[in-house]
């Protein structure tokens, strides 16, 4: 599943991207690790940090090799403590590094939430931007890989809800490369969710830090009957969905949103008043799902645009379900066919 | 307590900390251990037991691993090493106690009498907790590091508000007690005198991280003095020293409240089948562990003492073979997981939302002809 | 502002709610502490436990007196640890206990954030119901009192996207001794916000338990034109603003959710496809913030009914601002008399 | 490091456990302190500078306590009693280094250099950290508990990191040290050996809460060992203590890492000015305490020392109502805050929405003929 979703279809756009096919397939995870070596190499402020990021590379790998290349004293293992983490890399960030730290799963940054909202987030605004926190935050996020509790949560709601912070996902290897290096480089504290699904997914592409800012969507489809608005491994699934779509007659633009926060208003409006309507796919739980603000925000902007309401394709309102019954609650290409089909089409030309 | 200038915490401070060297009953060469201490020996039918559920859980233990190759696991943190630990702190539990383990500690819940294929449920994927914890008192297995520890303490000082003698028992690893909950656990256990027993499992690292990165001090056991919790620091290999330290730590805990007890041992296997250890570790490293082999050490010393003969040796592998045996049939069959699970539990009663949730599923499944 | 906004306008209504005017008037604060000395008499479970709540009667004397009347060891002070305080509220509830546990402000609940949304929100669910965490979370939450940094956060966001917890929060003394008893009752865990500039908002009431369930909405003021969505302090801004806006020729109707999670649809839905046009106000920053979640379920419900998009009233998308300067952060009635404005009313009748 | 059974960790725990009683320089009776363990009393100059800066500081704290009835100060959290903590600690300190201070430290700050008007920003509500960090290498107060220890860690790790020769000194309450993160930065200072000092100012209460409540530890300096890190159970009300104590652990931080040190002392005001401390300690505990003055102590040694007389008394005396003064006037001046404030440093550049908020903001108040 995870290869069919996150290779295939993206890799399709991808190569649309001008990525020069002779190059060989890269993986998400190699992208990443990648873009870390590079970081390390381009700036020594730059140090990597976490739990088992050292010797072992990391559990999904992310850092293999780097402490190898450049040294225990720039890319180290800490003591288990996600809240340690955090606040020693904020005070190193105070003390001029610029500290990129892993979360080694989604659920286990909740024990630093306290350190990333009331100082992550606001220590540029408390001390009138003289003290800057270039903080990068890796979590790996999101389920589909058949992890057990705690291993697949999705926390973007959370973070993108608290001011001070940028929150960026990619969906591609090369974005992937793309938007780690522009989050290294970032002063703004960023929250890098890594969507685990796609480590292993294969992409043919030149990794380069240019093309699209840190804050800007990308189109990965055109299309002109409706907008599917989808962000990290989603953005393969409304990709297949889209594929779908046109056997039933239905030709859908697929925005990658890749900032969540700040959110790319332009590209976003511009889309939806030309198609006039619009699914937010997202993993996460709906009820108040970082979905839910883009609903709000574009029926405001697109209202007598509208031929029919935003909906949503998310995760159920429950907690991640154990692997035997993930697929379950993960939105599929299905349910986005299903959501396009409820868009009240008989009007339609 | 800290008092002005003058006065002295010292005498506060009596057997706050933990013996210089390891307690040991048994040594690795089954003879009787040099550094005892206050620790007394366990009865023969104690020491029996231990021995039969060592070798019962080793069975399951590689018996689970095995699943795992087959696909019929999703992931399985060994306890191969730990095995004294895993069954000398259980058996040490009264009916009444309540046992806090976290995802490693399998053989541990096996050994408490939970059964095999409920306790399983969560690395087979199919469900989080596939046992009731009110029925042996065993908690469901904690996956986020240390928040169990707090857990421990509001269930044992619940018991102690209701006058209930009732201990909770859980069970941490080293890297766990560098989490602030470990931390919180203990101070707020001290300060209520709330009957709880933690037990570290040192077994060197967390994933693949030793403990000289995880801490400077000079042995986790001294962490007791700064909280005011006698502490004991013990041969975490021997499963006697384990069951009475445990054991003597329950007996207490209605009056002084709670102990820490650092049991020294060693994690055999990778972290799970998924880890690679040799990426961290040298392979000398674990022989020599393996040579300080918890149920062999166990063995020697009863056959010494006349307690165990090749016949019982040979009924308790058969026993193990057989329990073995039957998680392997049972794991075998496919899991069928039922969808309205998945809202049933969310809320005491599921929410208009849930249902609507529900019924689309059901709906979009009936469709699928599933 | 804090007297103008909950007293009067709230009152107006709470009396023709049919509260007895004989009766003496009443405090938020005073009606909490009432509804925890009644739940500790009530039910010999019930703990109440936190920072400073024993001897002192916590910080904002909600819990005043109740160690004297209760003793010791139902009424008590713990260490200074969030966590700790969450996580053995869980282990109590475990063993059979009712915890009614205080944070003391909002922000300094991060730290109990992993107890709450990986153990609280999801042990039932976890043993497939076996656990019950019958625990009820006090927050005294939201500004408006001129508070020093971190003490004004408003944090509902978090938690009401958090599935498996309850979230509610009252806007008057009545409701609050209401929504606490019923809080206490209720079988699933609920993060019960406070909203602290209405501690001292009077009331003349009858403290009853009676009356609407944990997870129904209110109509504040019924009205035909508009309907105005609040929770927690933003009521009686709402209430104000309905005043004022029947000189503009509008005919407000003000909905106080109560209970945020779950919603109230079916209230909401019958209002809003009746007046054709939403207003959703809260303190909160608006970005990825609950209004978002309201506005995107009710467009979805409501479409065909609406004559303009929902629009929202919040908190600007900025860290809680300094006493200063908070009044431009927090919504005012004028704000939401502007929000009404651009509503489109030349089509209407 | 915990190894095998049979070693010992003694010798590893060597110096890590605090002395006996408190240590203490000059006695509530300003006499020389009986229990002087290793420190070494401070030259005559900086024991005159001590009691000079904590006349001043006493003077300031008893200002702004005024300031909050003048409604001036939205709330203000005194020191008074802590004098010896507050100006011992800091002037202890040498240019490089960092302070992290809390709420309570205001009195720490300006002794640091920090003009008090923008140190008196915060309790203003004028704008959360009203002055600039990086001047005197001092942290924004802060108000989370604990939380600024391991920011602490972190400035104090980059410089080892930068080969600078810089320490961190983090000011803790006794409340604070039962949160997770203090914990959490104890253990992480200890295994990287950063350069920081923990000094906790045990003022025996956290709000309303009295230390016996907050932790069963026979002394907060007791902690230390469990992390691997020396540590000092120091007398806070002895200026000459606190100096000596401080500068030695900075001194000690390059090779040696971490000190963790306790400074006995007390909060004769209540929490803040807000509160009723008579709603939970009895006077007679304050009157105790009031006995044992920081100031009078070190006015009665340095008179007898003839390092003191009157004139000088005088001196100081003016020089603190002079301070004072200014701090009333000025602070008497109204607020005026720039809304635009709000939208500029959220980011380092405001994004799109920020800029249409502001510009929204900006409408709305030039409408009201703001
Ligand atoms: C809060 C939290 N952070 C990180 C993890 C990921 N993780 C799972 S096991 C583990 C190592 C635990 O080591 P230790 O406490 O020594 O227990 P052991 O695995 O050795 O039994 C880590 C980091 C987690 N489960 N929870
Ligand atoms: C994380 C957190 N929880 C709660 C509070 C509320 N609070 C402010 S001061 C205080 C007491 C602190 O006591 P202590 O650490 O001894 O410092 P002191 O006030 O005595 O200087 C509390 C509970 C807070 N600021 N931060
Ligand atoms: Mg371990
Ligand atoms: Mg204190």
């Amino acid at each position: 599943m995870t290869d069919v979703l996150s290779e295939s279809d993206v890799n399709t756009q991808v190569n649309t991207n001008g990525a020069a096919p002779a190059s060989p397939p890269v993986t998400m995870a190699a992208a990443l690790n990648r873009a870390l070596a590079d970081s390390l190499a381009a700036d020594e402020r730059v140090l990597v940090f976490g739990e088992d990021v050292g010797t072992l590379g990391g559990v999904f790998r992310i850092t293999d090799g780097l402490t190898a290349r450049f040294g225990e004293h720039r890319v180290f293992d800490t003591p288990l403590a996600e809240s340690g983490i955090l606040g020693t890399a904020i005070g190193m960030a105070m003390n001029g590094m610029i500290p990129v730290v892993e979360m080694q799963f989604d659920a286990f940054a909740y024990p630093a939430f306290e350190q990333v909202t009331s100082h992550l987030a606001k220590l540029r605004n408390r001390t009138r931007g003289r003290i800057a926190l270039p903080v990068v935050v890796r979590i790996p996020f999101g389920g589909g890989i058949g992890g057990v509790e705690h291993h697949c949560d999705s926390s973007e709601a959370y973070y993108t809800h608290t001011p001070g912070l940028r929150v960026v996902t990619p969906a591609t290897p090369s974005d992937a490369y793309r938007l780690l290096r522009q989050s290294v480089d970032c002063p703004d504290p960023v929250i890098f969710l890594e969507p685990k699904r796609c480590y292993w997914s294969r992409e043919q592409a030149i990794l380069t830090a240019g093309g699209p800012a840190i804050d800007q969507a990308m189109v990965r489809r055109p299309g002109q009957d409706v907008t599917l608005i989808a962000y990290g491994a989603m953005v393969a699934t409304a990709l297949e969905a889209a594929e779908a779509a046109v056997e039933e007659g239905w030709d859908a633009e697929v925005i990658d949103l890749r900032s969540l926060s700040p959110v790319d208003d332009a590209t976003l409006t511009e889309s939806v008043r030309r198609t006039g309507r619009a699914v937010v796919v997202h993993e996460a739980s709906g009820f108040a799902g970082y979905g839910a603000e883009i609903v709000a925000r574009l029926t405001e902007s697109c209202f007598h645009y509208l031929e029919a309401p935003i909906v949503r394709v998310t995760g159920l309102d429950i907690p991640y379900p154990p692997p035997s019954l993930e697929q379950h609650h993960l939105p599929s290409a299905d349910r986005i066919l299903d959501a396009i089909a409820r868009l009240q089409w008989d009007d339609h030309a | 307590m800290t008092t002005p200038a003058g006065t002295t915490w010292a005498a506060a401070a009596d057997g706050l900390l933990p013996s210089a060297a390891p307690l040991q009953l048994i040594d690795p060469d089954g003879q009787a251990g040099q550094n005892q201490g206050t620790l007394g020996l366990p009865g023969p039918g104690v020491l029996a037991d231990l021995h039969r559920r060592m070798v019962i859980g080793r069975r399951f233990d590689a018996q689970a691993t095995a699943l795992t190759r087959q696909g019929r696991l999703a992931v399985y943190p060994s306890s191969r090493g730990q095995d004294a630990c895993q069954v000398g702190s259980v058996l040490a539990l009264r009916d009444q106690d309540w046992l806090f383990p976290t995802y490693r500690d399998t053989v541990a819940i096996i050994t408490r009498g939970v059964d095999p294929v409920e306790a399983l449920s969560l690395l087979r994927g199919e469900w989080h907790c596939g046992y009731d914890p009110g029925q042996h008192h065993v908690a469901p297995q904690c996956t986020p590091l240390a928040t169990s520890a707090l857990h421990a303490v509001g269930v044992a000082h619940a018991a102690r508000l209701k006058h209930q003698d009732q201990v909770a028992v859980v069970l941490l690893g080293d890297g766990a007690t560098s989490e602030g909950d470990t931390h919180e656990a203990l101070n707020f256990a001290a300060v209520w005198k709330a009957p709880v027993v933690f037990l570290v499992q040192n077994n060197g690292y967390a994933i693949s991280v030793p403990l000289a990165k995880q801490t400077a001090a000079p042995t986790l056991a001294a962490k007791g003095i700064g909280y005011g919790i006698p502490s004991l620091l013990i041969d975490g290999n021997d499963a006697a020293a384990v069951y009475s330290a445990v054991r003597s730590a329950i007996d207490q805990a209605a009056g002084r409240g709670p102990t820490l007890i650092e049991a020294v041992t060693y994690r055999v296997e990778a972290h799970t089948n998924a880890d690679d250890a040799t990426r961290y570790r040298p392979g000398e490293e674990v022989e020599s562990w393996l040579a300080r082999d918890p149920i062999t050490r166990l063995e020697t010393y009863l056959t010494a003492a006349g307690l165990l003969d090749e016949q019982a040796t040979g009924r308790i592998t058969a026993e193990a073979e057989q329990f073995a045996d039957s998680v392997r049939t049972r794991m075998n069959e496919d899991v069928v997981a039922d969808p309205a699970d998945l809202f049933a539990h969310v809320y005491a009663r599921p929410t208009a939302a849930l249902q609507r949730q529900r019924a689309a599923l059901l709906a979009e499944l009936a469709e699928d002809g599933q």
